[in-house]
């Protein structure tokens, strides 16, 4: 009788499965997403000169940085190409790091395409920081007439009304797009809930980690989202199309990433088979 | 029930009050009806501040966790317990986290702060000139501008000074000149000297006529302009520096590359549950087994060589009855969770465990 | 070695103390523990004050935010109703009563006011979040796009209408059916939650995969590269 | 749009959800038996308790990162129960914490329990443990911590997030017994895998109902049925009145109001 196998078995399978297309780089073009393909559409139409910003949360941390890390990073990309200002926020305090780090890498990585151009704090993104109180944050954002006065200062401490971005922000009006990226238990809720007035709601988009995918579709079925980008595969395809739009562009690393996951899949799926034989192996043993 | 279990009770009915009003009363409203004269009460008026001060008596019990730590492990380092060793790796860890975080926050306030410098020069500026028109109850505008000039002069050599100290060491420091800090360095340098001289000229226009504020504005400008690339600089140089990496060093080296790891072990615990509980016995488990493979193979490439259509089938799997069967669970848990908020809001609360008994 | 480079290699070893607990529950794995539990702890509390205590509380209350001009005057007056800041503050030091047992009622008030302002706030989280989760549902069964009968988009209707309701049906406690047909309902109840459980554990696979892969690349590319520079 | 302030609809429609909880739990406190069907997860936290009293090794309780709020009030009524019973049996029962505000409900609870059962000398504060509010140094510790005290029942309730697979094959990997209750269905996913009971969404809620058996949680339970029952109605005419709008006009065009309309106005 086939005993079960010993979970350290199982570990090392794991362990292999994934290994090795990563040592080779191993790369296949990844699935359309449709939600993707919509968001990046949502995002290319949107006016760029009028002073307006995006507002991006990144409530994730180290833990969820792969997928929502990579998603964060093709939109924040695709609004600096269209030079809409971006202002950074979070709710969860582990991403501090990313509001520093992500802009900037994205900023270098243009600067580098573009050698004339130039991104910088301040007139192409600011970070607001962690900010702490969950919902009651985002409350008084939405009630308040003149958000530098409310927002005080940003996460180096500059006053934000010395900041270029925020000289035409005051309210949230002045808030055209709002991106939330997080995996997280009911953080995408409070945006929904608290961050609009009887009058006006700034349209959210979503960046979900694939576990909570269908929760996300919850919301874009019921039109409280209007785009989707759904774990690394929504990140992946978004990748393609900004690839598609500007060829320089140097691919990243959603695409590598996407292929071991489907390799990860493949053994997850080989493991129910095998469950299911030992024990359709040992009933009939047993007989 | 005596009068601390009524203190109790009074004290958790105001905890939510405030909120319940701001829900339930209008935008604003007026108590003309009360014989008041047209009072308009907007009651969310102050929701900010009380929000603040809510989330303070939260931040108040961040000692507790602290304490529980420094008891629990320095009682087992002080009588060498078992595994005492680990508790001086909490400990240090405790305190060397304290202090790299403490220092990173000072360096960024520092650069802030340096910068408040400027900032404050060109809000005095302005007040001059704003001051001037209300007729406020300040000193004459000679004096404040003289005040001002003398500050002006100070302060820009100050940031002169600091700005030739801050790029000399950081090219010893080695930042070559093809990274792309050290074009955003450049092009913060040439900018606040072009604002620094406008200032310098603006000054001699002021020292000439120092009754008039005609040109406070340009002044304002000049020197917010000049704020603003000045604290380009300074925050870049601080990234480079070495409490920003040691800060770094602790931050994603131990803190974050561990939570990265621990989340990744459930890569490993997915697949041992997979083997171990996915095996088909009832319906039940035979239901649960399909799905889980309709919508693995919807969401990676390889299932669309099997049959292009699993992603169209995972979504609507995913959209249609897991959706309905979630939406549910969310209903029936939001009804509960609405009910107990109200028990617990009113404390009609079981007689079991919640009374301070004598 | 540069601070980038060591903060790479500390990340690896962190890493590979974290998968060692895969094996067993060793010393390695232990020490890494424990590290990780006081560095959270030891971020946590200076993160409160850096991002909230200092900035919204402290400094405007003793009026640091003020600046004063070279002639003396300030930027603005100092607002006493800030003041009022320091009763939640006091009122929070009610929570160091729970380590006295003669005064631990104390700190009953704080933990009833708090869960107070949860309770409050929840009445408007309901009909924000619940309620348009509520209206959402309300899906016509007959869908008609362009005066034509869309039977796709009806059936899934049907199929997700039936799920909601079956499912909710399952989730009563105090209703006492005896006939068939209701049984079949709460039954089918539990196997819808099965599929929604299974369609939630593929669809996570992804999430969990995904940072097991980012992890092993940073071990194989970048902590690799450090480790061999650290021989040479 | 959102709503900021209450209209007059939702006002009826929050009094007719809580007016049967009222009414029952009055009835409840006068006596009247009020028939509410078993859970057979909550009589497996019986059966947990008995086995590590028999086994003679400790047991866990973990609410993980859930905050205070009312679904943290729901898991304190299964704390108090298995406390008392840890108390009676004299058994060691390990519960770490990940917020410091929850750790003092927590600790009150248990201290209560503990004096309940005449046994408050015997109360440990050192069995609960701060770990940490960062969630998976929180995942951590406990991994380390039930694997060395080698755990024979492991009780984990209330909200998680990804955590939750780390902390139920924690104690998988030691042969626990393991019963778990989550509001979030991701994760019930996981605990239907992993825990030998699981409580599912709003069973938590009235499990502590089951465990105490007192007439304002019964009568609690009973009253939030038919608050579920006015929302189950709702649903059905709300799907109804679609249909008819959508079968009138072939478009989906309005012509009966919704209930939407009337409770947001």
């Amino acid at each position: 009788m086939i005993g079960a196998i010993d979970r350290r078995v199982i570990y090392l399978l794991v362990l292999l499965g994934l290994s090795i297309p990563l040592l080779k780089n191993y790369s296949v073009r990844p699935a359309p997403i449709a939600a993707a393909a919509n968001l990046y559409q949502l995002v290319e139409e949107l006016p760029s000169a009028n002073g307006r910003v995006a507002l991006i949360a990144l409530d994730y941390g180290p833990n969820l940085v792969a997928e929502n890390g990579s998603q964060a990073r093709v939109m924040i990309e695709h609004l600096m190409r269209r030079r809409i200002p971006v202002v950074l926020t979070a709710l969860y305090a582990q991403a501090e790091p990313y509001l520093e780090a992500l802009p900037q890498e994205i900023a270098n990585r243009l600067m580098l395409e573009f050698p004339d151009q130039r991104w910088t704090y301040g007139t192409d993104w600011i970070n607001l920081g962690y900010r702490v109180g969950g919902f009651q944050v985002l409350q008084s954002i939405a009630k308040s007439d003149n958000l530098a006065n409310l927002l005080k200062k940003d996460a180096r401490g500059n006053p934000l009304t010395e900041l270029p971005i925020f000289s035409k922000v005051h309210t949230l009006k002045d808030i055209m797009l709002v991106g939330e990226f997080t995996g997280l238990v009911g953080m995408l809720d409070i945006y929904l809930q608290f961050l609009q007035t009887a009058e006006y709601r700034p349209p959210i988009v979503h960046g979900c980690t694939s576990i909570t995918i269908p929760d996300a579709y919850i919301f874009l079925d019921s039109g409280q989202i209007s785009g989707l980008l759904e774990g690394i595969a929504g990140a992946a395809w978004y990748s393609e199309l900004l690839s598609k739009a500007s060829p320089a562009r140097a691919i990243d690393e959603s695409r590598v990433l996407n292929t071991g996951l489907g390799v990860a899949h493949l053994v997850v799926i080989a493991l129910m088979i095998l469950g299911n034989l030992t024990m359709l192996w040992n009933r009939r043993r047993s007989e | 029930m005596n009068y601390r279990s009524r203190l109790l009770r009074l004290f958790t009915f105001l905890g939510g009050i405030y909120f319940f009003l701001e829900f339930v009363l209008p935008e604003s409203f007026s108590l003309a009806w009360l014989g008041a004269p047209d009072t308009n009460i907007t009651f969310g008026k102050f929701t900010p501040q009380i929000s603040n001060g809510f989330i303070t008596v939260g931040a108040m019990a961040i000692g507790l966790g602290l304490y529980n730590l420094l008891s629990i492990h320095g009682a087992k380092v002080a009588f060498r317990r078992k595994g005492w060793i680990n508790s001086v790796a909490l400990l240090v860890g405790l305190a060397a986290m304290m202090i790299v975080t403490s220092r990173d926050w000072a360096g960024s306030r520092q650069v802030a702060s340096d910068t408040e410098q400027l900032v404050m020069l060109r809000n005095f500026t302005q007040a001059i000139a704003a001051d001037e028109e209300s007729k406020a109850p300040v000193p004459p505008v000679i004096t404040r501008n003289a005040a001002l000039l003398s500050a002006l002069e100070k302060t820009v050599s100050e940031v002169r000074e600091r700005v030739t100290s801050q790029l000399s060491t950081l090219a010893q420091d080695g930042l070559s000149p093809d990274t792309p800090q050290h074009r955003v360095l450049a092009t913060a340098n040439a900018e606040l000297q072009v604002a620094l001289t406008s200032v310098a000229q603006l000054q001699v226009a002021l020292a000439a006529d120092p009754a008039s504020t005609s040109r406070h504005v340009e002044l304002a400008t000049a020197l917010s302009q000049a704020a603003v690339a000045y604290r380009q600089i300074l925050s870049t140089a601080y990234e480079q520096s070495l409490t920003k990496k040691v800060y770094n060093f602790f931050f994603i080296g131990i803190f974050s590359s561990l939570g990265t790891a621990m989340f990744s072990l459930l890569g490993f615990y997915i697949a041992s549950a997979a083997y171990r509980a996915f095996r088909v016995r009832s319906t039940e488990s035979a239901l649960m087994i399909i799905a889980a493979l309709i919508v693995m193979l919807g969401q990676i490439p390889f299932g669309m060589w099997i049959w292009e259509g699993f992603p169209e089938l995972r979504l609507w799997i995913l959209n249609t009855p897991s959706a309905g069967a979630r939406r549910a669970i969310e209903i029936g848990a939001a009804v509960a969770g609405l009910v107990m908020a109200f028990r617990m809001w009113l404390s009609i609360e079981s007689e079991s465990f919640s009374e301070p008994k004598k | 070695m540069s601070w980038e480079a060591a903060t790479i290699f500390v990340g690896g070893l962190g890493t590979l103390a974290i998968f060692s607990f895969l094996a067993k529950e060793n010393p390695f794995y232990r020490i890494f523990e424990h590290l990780y539990i006081g560095i959270a702890a030891g971020f946590g509390i200076i993160l409160t004050l850096k991002s909230f205590l200092w900035p919204q509380i402290l400094q405007p209350l003793l009026g640091l935010d003020i600046q004063t001009y070279p002639d003396g005057t300030r930027s603005q007056a100092y607002e006493p109703l800030l003041l009022l800041y320091i009763v939640p503050m006091l009122f929070g030091l009610l929570y160091y009563f729970i380590f006295s047992a003669r005064h631990s009622w104390l700190a009953k008030l704080v933990i009833g006011f708090t869960l107070g302002i949860s309770g409050g706030a929840a009445f408007k989280g309901f009909f924000n979040g619940t309620f348009p989760q509520i209206t959402g549902s309300f899906k016509p069964l007959l869908v008609f796009s362009e005066q034509q009968f869309d039977w796709f988009s009806s059936l899934s209707n049907i199929v997700f209408i039936a799920t909601l309701l079956s499912v909710m049906y399952y989730f009563f406690f105090s209703f006492r059916s005896e006939s068939r047909a209701l049984g079949k309902v709460s039954a089918s109840g539990r196997w819808l939650i099965m599929v929604c459980c299974g369609a939630y554990f593929g669809s996570t696979v992804m999430a969990r995969m995904a940072l097991l892969v980012e992890r092993l690349q940073f071990l194989m590319h970048d902590w690799w590269r450090v480790v061999l520079g650290m021989w040479t | 749009m959102g709503l900021e302030h209450a209209t007059v609809g939702s006002l009826v429609l929050l009094a007719l959800m809580i007016a049967p909880v009222l009414y029952y739990i009055h009835r409840a406190r006068r006596g009247d038996q009020l028939y509410v069907r078993r859970i057979r997860a909550v009589d497996a936290i019986d059966e947990a308790v008995g086995r590590a009293a028999e086994l003679g090794r400790p047991m866990s309780y973990t609410t993980s990162i859930t905050g205070v709020g009312p679904l943290l009030y729901a898991c304190l009524g299964i704390l108090y129960h298995i406390g008392s019973k840890a108390a009676l049996y004299r058994n060691k029962l390990l519960s770490p914490q990940s917020d410091p505000q929850v750790m003092a409900i927590t600790e009150d609870v248990l201290r209560d329990a503990y004096r309940d059962q005449g046994r408050l000398s015997s109360f440990e504060p050192r069995n609960i443990q701060y770990l940490s509010d960062e969630q998976f140094a929180f995942a951590a510790g406990y991994m380390g911590l039930i694997q060395r005290e080698q755990v024979a029942s492991a009780f984990l309730f209330g909200s998680f997030a990804a955590e939750s697979l780390i902390l139920a094959e924690a104690g998988q990997q030691i042969g626990a017994m393991q019963v778990a209750g989550s509001v979030n269905i991701e994760q019930t996913a996981f605990f239907v895998c992993t825990c030998d009971y699981t409580l599912i969404g709003e069973e938590l809620f009235a499990a502590s109902s089951y465990l105490t058996n007192e007439p304002v949680q019964r009568g609690s339970l009973y009253g939030q049925d038919r608050a579920k029952l006015l929302i189950f109605c709702m649903i059905i005419m709300g799907v109804a009145i679609a249909t008819y709008n959508s079968w009138a006009t072939h478009s989906g065009s309005r012509i009966l109001p919704t209930i939407e309309s009337l409770v947001m106005g």
